[in-house]
């Protein structure tokens, strides 16, 4: 292959790759809100400025290996040249700077798209609690105080702060179109705020391997047009037969794989926080009552702890 | 140590010579050992406040008995650095006396130890309690187990000593488990420190 | 009796392994019988099962990473053609609880059954001959760190015969590797598998970071020993600092699964982010053993063949270096999304993309090695100019994946999947087949079959293409791993696409099975006489091939890094002493092979929860080892008159090949 | 092989005395400290966790015979700081990960 050949082939595959992708609906780099969007703007300035060096060195990688072929006896052969104070200084400084520019964005970037941190939105959020269950995906509206499986329905234009926690293994609560994605771990709730910009409807999915029924852990996310659509639909809920008791949520929490969407009209209060402290509360915030009595230090930590769950 | 092999000709280059080698390699096991002891303080670091509602360090902990314990272990040392000196110099007798005192003093912490153990576990506090006594009884167990390991050694090592005498290849044990005891005593110092000491003071 | 081992272990009902089993059942019994009937068997146990001569141990390590890698592969092809076949909500025909067994098993077997013993025996090989050794430092405890590495191995595929292995994904993440979520035998065989290969490698670094510090020949400085050599030492750095990590956390699951312990438990306080984290200390520099010796490979082929100098000698060793370091500070990265502070993740993505640095740098050291030169297109260095486009691009989406905002939605996406593949695959494993056709002529005696050679890459990188571009783009499509059937009919093509790569990747395996049964038959036309078949510039160019068990008649002695190129210039190489010296030589011995018989059985004990089997064969261990610790008959004295005889027979024939 | 090569060099009986006396001293101290509680609690963390640092200095010098004079000590004494290097760096590490963790996960 000639170089020319080379470097048309490269671009040509460059091309219909970006082609392809960007032709593609439904994954991270179609977003449908500003979280979303945001990471493809990062991955592709990223991907640009590494694209800097990258090219460069297959491109180099090539013509070298073509130009100095052995059967080219009219290019230059000097075996014991091996050191080059600038050539050295050059392959060191051009990472070094592009590192420096990468870097200083992602330090930025971290800490703008921080999971935790509400996003900057006039929008009340809408409060979402999630919990991961063998295998399937259970909101609970604490507001509106309804509960779902499998099924997440949020108003667009409205920023939406998740609250989340595992009944069993880990997971990972992610809607590739809205954005960041997080672990869902027990007796830790992690938390996560996204927002839709559009109406629509969005795959939801367990990114993080559980088990046998790994595979079926999804679930629609759906943006309503308006704040009234959404309160149509938290009303329709509402109206569901069953309401979402201690002993019922026992029973969801029983392995399954599967699962069909299930509403519930009502949600047993601070449940949550029961399945939160069901193990958190071995993290040591239970004082020990043996003969040496409670100490002020893991009293304190209980206090911490428990104001914690309750906010 | 199994490693006296020799796969030099001493006849042609002395300063690669199987005796340091033999230190050397096991001086790198030993760091290794470090590391691994290093993650299960990492752990117990990050577990120690997990009491689960059962005791905390400083409601099991009795300071003056490990103290006793910390001394038997100092005694150790110097007992056996005199046995290190009686190998260098030839001094099968010596060796073998020394030898036998640290093995008691050895015994000795590892009996303290394990009668705290069983007296924690016989009140209701073993390592199935919580995640604090999971960490506390396996990061003093490995170092108990490492210390009974040595014991083990000790007894081979007095038996070669007595049988075999102080060849260079005995002698280069001596040093490697000379290397393995003080070793234990500086992951003891990080052991009384963190675990009972910095527990106590909580 | 049995503790918990009943005949329900036994996967009579299940067609693929019991099919399987009756595959591998024939052909050991085939080579039982061959080997009786050849009456080899004092053969094989004299001059290789109990070898401590690191020549053959290396040449025994890339059996068993070939054989896994064979093993492993199947395991791809399932998967791929499962993914394949399972697309619009259909089942496919791997049932979850067979599925998520292989693709455990499979990141398993590559990572610590294939790569490692593959990386392991080519350094056994080479590094003692590049510093001029006769040995490693520790021959028996080499010999001890196979046979556990081939232990580890064994417990992996003895689980496909007897009970089954992890479903918990290569990492092993409780709490669905604890007793409450995964009961079965499964994690235990993981656990034990992994503890008792960890503990072989752990010996294996000690042991070759001693030979390169302590057993170097005359006057070869630090700084003047092959790259090869220096990538390996910081490998073996690696090994030794992170491994016991892996012990640990390893040994803290087991006592969570068999003493109910809360290390990483749900309830009682244990916290699983810990095994995560160390998992991680360990599992980053273990991608950076992997690849460092393919680094070195690539530097002496690329050094070789282009007939120069290898630029920037001594930017190559510190590069290695730092990737050594950093390569400890940066293993959050692969948990950003577990929700740690901002200020936590923004760190780790920034150490981690500053190891991009002396990446860079080496790559264009390479570059700058073949300007100027004259570059033979022979295999090794296909396979080096392969790599560097393909690692290029593998390094540039995982400096993507090290920036936390990007990872957020690329994280466990087939995204990463396919940039590991393309890390690991154009990396490590490019560097370790151009290694194998490098070093091939110096282990074996001949050459191999070049025109198989470069069909075998040809389908190689084609197929790493065709299989794993397809997964990036569905990575960006939003589609997770571990997944067995999916319901989107945008992902079909990709999925129909990388299937097709994985068997154009298996047709590069097979041209290489030919390869090596062509060069075999070709052997004597393809011999190396001269023990030099590339022009080398190193000292294991310099005797023999394959070496004399002793290596090197005489020490030789260094004064340039390009040992061997040097005494060719000066004209001191080929020359026989005066008069050769008696040589020191350690024995063989089998407590190696029985210690790791024994331990394989012991782990399988502890498996099975079978104490009595479990104290037993710990016990014996035990025994067996301070037993071989009481042997004084342990090495003998080669003497001079055999050492001229086999000496004079080379000369003889290097100096008329040369003539010729 | 000779009875004099380094490694079994004799240190005679002076090191093992003075490392002796060097480690009581500074394994009482801290002890005292804790079991009197005389001093806050900062304080007396901080001082037994600098007690721990001498002492195992001093175990290393005078005991594990580290140096930077010989040949032998070198190695040994560059083995051991790297490692300890890589334990900062774990440890450490691991232990911000984790209470860094906590503290989001927790609070």
């Amino acid at each position: 292959m000639t170089d020319k050949k080379v470097s048309r082939v490269f671009a040509g595959l460059l091309f219909s790759a970006v082609a392809l992708l960007s032709g593609c609906s439904g994954g991270v780099l179609d977003p449908k809100g500003q979280v979303g969007v945001d990471e493809k703007n990062l991955i592709l300035i990223a991907t640009g400025l590494m694209l800097l060096v990258v090219i460069p060195v297959i491109i180099l990688t090539l013509v070298f290996a073509w130009k100095y072929r052995a059967s080219n006896e009219d290019a230059v052969y000097e075996p014991k040249w091996a050191h080059s104070k600038k050539i050295e200084l050059v392959v060191w400084l051009i990472p070094i700077a592009i590192i420096i520019i990468l870097g200083s964005v992602t330090w930025v970037t971290t800490h703008h798209l921080d999971p935790y941190k509400p996003l900057d939105h006039d929008s009340k959020p809408l409060e979402v609690e999630v919990v991961s269950l063998n295998w399937k995906w259970l909101f609970i509206y604490p507001e509106q105080n309804i509960a779902t499986v499998n099924e997440l329905v949020i108003p667009a234009h409205r920023q939406v702060a998740f609250k989340l926690t595992s009944e069993s293994v880990m997971n990972s609560f992610f809607i590739p179109q809205l954005g960041s994605q997080i672990y869902t771990m027990a007796a830790m709730t992690t938390k996560l705020h996204l927002i839709a910009d559009h109406a629509g409807t969005y795959k939801g999915i367990s990114a993080n391997y559980s088990g046998a029924g790994f595979s079926e852990m999804k679930f629609n996310t759906i943006a309503t047009e308006t704040e009234a659509d959404f309160d149509q639909w938290v009303n329709k809920v509402k109206a569901a037969p069953e309401a979402l008791s201690g002993p019922v949520y026992e029973q969801l929490a029983e392995p399954s794989e599967g699962n069909p969407v299930t509403y519930y009209n009502s949600v047993k209060a601070g449940l949550f926080d029961d399945i939160v402290m069901k193990y958190m509360q071995h993290h040591g915030h239970t004082p020990f009552t043996g003969q040496s009595g409670m100490d002020s230090m893991s009293a304190m930590h209980q206090k911490e702890h428990m104001t914690g769950a309750e906010e | 140590m199994s490693t006296s092999v020799m796969n030099h000709d001493a006849h042609e280059h002395e300063h690669h010579d199987s005796g340091s080698t033999t230190l050397f390699g096991f001086w790198m096991y030993l760091m290794t050992d470090c590391i691994l002891f290093a993650s299960v303080f990492a752990t117990y670091a990050v577990l120690f406040m997990n009491t689960a509602g059962g005791p905390a360090g400083h409601d099991i902990f009795e300071l003056d008995y490990v103290l006793i314990e910390t001394f038997a272990l100092l005694f150790s040392s110097i007992t056996y650095g005199f046995a290190m000196i009686g190998a260098n110099r030839g001094n099968k007798q010596v060796t073998l006396l020394w030898l036998a005192v640290t093995f008691v003093l050895g015994a000795v912490f590892i009996g303290m130890e394990i009668n705290e153990f069983a007296h924690l576990i016989h009140e209701g506090f073993g390592p199935q309690r919580s995640a604090f006594l999971t960490a506390f009884f396996s990061l003093v167990g490995m170092h108990g187990l490492h210390v009974t390991a040595g014991l083990i050694w000790m007894v081979a090592l007095m038996l070669e000593v007595k049988n075999r005498g102080l060849s260079p290849r005995t002698v280069t044990r001596v040093g490697c488990l000379s290397l393995f005891w003080h070793f234990l005593d500086v992951v003891w110092i990080c052991v009384f420190t963190v675990v009972y000491l910095m527990g106590t003071v909580q | 009796m049995f503790g918990k081992l009943t005949l329900e272990a036994f996967p009579f009902h299940v067609p693929i392994v019991m099919g399987t089993l009756s595959v591998v059942a024939i052909l050991g019994l085939a080579l039982v019988i061959a080997l009786t009937k050849y009456q080899k068997w004092g053969y094989l146990w004299r001059e290789w099962i109990t070898s401590v001569d690191h020549k053959r141990l290396g040449v025994m390590y890339i059996i068993l990473a070939m054989v896994m890698l064979l093993r492993g592969f199947a395991d791809a092809i399932m998967m791929r053609t499962q993914l394949a076949a399972a697309t619009n909500g259909a089942a496919g025909y791997l049932p979850p609880e067979h599925y998520d067994q292989i693709f455990t098993a499979h990141g398993v077997i590559m990572i610590i059954f294939m790569a490692m013993p593959f990386m392991i025996g080519l350094m056994n090989i080479v590094v003692p001959l590049q510093i001029g050794a006769r040995d490693v430092a520790f021959p028996f405890l080499n010999n001890l760190s196979f046979w556990l590495a081939v232990s580890g191995a064994l417990l992996v595929n003895i689980s496909l015969a007897v009970g089954e292995f992890a479903k918990t994904g290569w990492v092993a993440y409780p709490p669905l590797s604890e007793l409450t979520f995964s009961p079965d035998s499964g994690v235990d065989y993981y656990i034990w598998a992994l503890q008792i290969s960890g503990i072989g490698t752990t010996l294996t670094g000690v042991n070759f970071l001693v030979t390169v510090l302590k057993m170097r020949t005359r006057g070869m400085k630090l700084m003047q020993m092959p790259i090869f050599t220096w990538t390996c030492t910081w490998a073996n750095i690696l090994i030794v600092a992170s491994f016991p990590i892996l012990t640990g956390a390893l040994a803290m699951l087991t006592l969570d699964r068999y003493l109910d312990f809360h290390f990483f438990t749900n309830d009682l306080g244990g916290n699983a982010m810990m095994y995560i984290n160390l998992f991680w200390a360990w599992g980053h520099p273990e991608v950076y053993i992997l690849v460092l010796p393919a680094f070195g490979i690539f530097s002496e082929i690329i050094s070789t063949f282009s007939g120069k100098r290898l630029f920037g000698y001594t930017s190559m060793v510190f590069a290695s270096g730092a990737i050594s370091v950093l390569g400890f500070i940066v293993w959050l990265h692969h948990f950003f999304t577990m929700g740690s502070s901002a200020d936590v993740n923004a760190f780790f993505g920034v150490t981690t993309m500053i190891i991009a640095v002396p990446t860079g740098v080496k790559l264009f050291n390479w570059l700058f090695t073949m300007y100027k030169g004259r570059v033979q297109f022979k295999p090794p260095v296909l396979w080096t100019l392969g790599f560097m486009v393909t690692f290029t691009i593998g390094g540039m989406t995982g400096v993507l994946l090290s920036v936390p905002g990007a990872d957020y939605v690329l994280h466990n996406s087939l995204f990463l999947i396919a940039h590991f593949h393309n890390t690991i695959i154009g990396g490590a494993v490019f560097g370790y087949l151009a290694g194998f056709s490098y070093w091939f002529p110096k282990a074996m005696g001949y050459k191999l079959d070049e025109k198989w050679g470069k069909r075998a890459f040809w389908f190689w990188q084609i197929g790493f293409y065709v299989a794993f571009m397809p997964l990036y783009v569905l990575g960006f499509l939003g589609m997770n791993r571990r997944v067995n059937h999916t319901d989107n009919p945008d992902w079909n093509m990709w999925l129909y696409i990388a299937c097709a790569g994985a068997f154009i990747i298996a047709l590069g395996v097979l041209s290489q099975l030919i390869q090596l049964y062509v060069s075999y038959r070709d052997r004597e036309k393809n011999r190396d006489v001269t023990g030099d078949p590339w022009n080398g510039h190193t000292l294991e160019w310099s005797t023999m091939s394959p070496p004399q068990f002793y290596n090197f008649a005489q020490e030789p002695v260094v004064k340039d890094i390009d040992a061997f190129t040097d005494m060719k210039e000066n004209g001191t190489a080929y020359q026989r002493p005066e008069k050769y010296a008696p040589i020191h030589m350690p024995r063989n011995t089998g407590a190696g092979f029985i210690m790791g018989m024994l331990l394989t059985a012991c782990g399988f004990g502890m498996v099975w929860h079978i104490w009595w089997l479990v104290i037993v064969t710990f016990l014996a261990t035990i025994v067996t080892y301070i037993k071989r610790c009481y042997d004084n008959d342990i090495d003998y004295y080669v003497q001079p008159d055999e050492i001229e005889k086999i000496e004079n027979e080379h000369i003889a024939a290097v100096q008329s090949t040369l003539k010729a | 092989m000779s009875q004099h090569d380094q490694a079994h060099q004799d240190h005679g009986i002076k090191p093992y005395v003075i490392g002796f006396v060097l480690a009581v001293i500074l394994t009482v101290i801290p002890f005292w400290l804790v079991m009197s509680g005389s001093m806050d609690k900062v304080t007396t963390l901080w001082t037994i966790v600098i007690f721990a640092v001498v002492q195992i200095a001093v175990h290393l010098k005078y005991f594990l015979h580290l140096s930077l004079t010989t040949e032998e000590g070198k190695m040994n004494t560059f083995t051991f700081l790297f490692s300890a290097l890589i334990i900062v760096l774990v440890v450490g590490l691991s232990v911000w990960i984790l209470y860094a963790s906590n503290a989001m996960m927790m609070g």
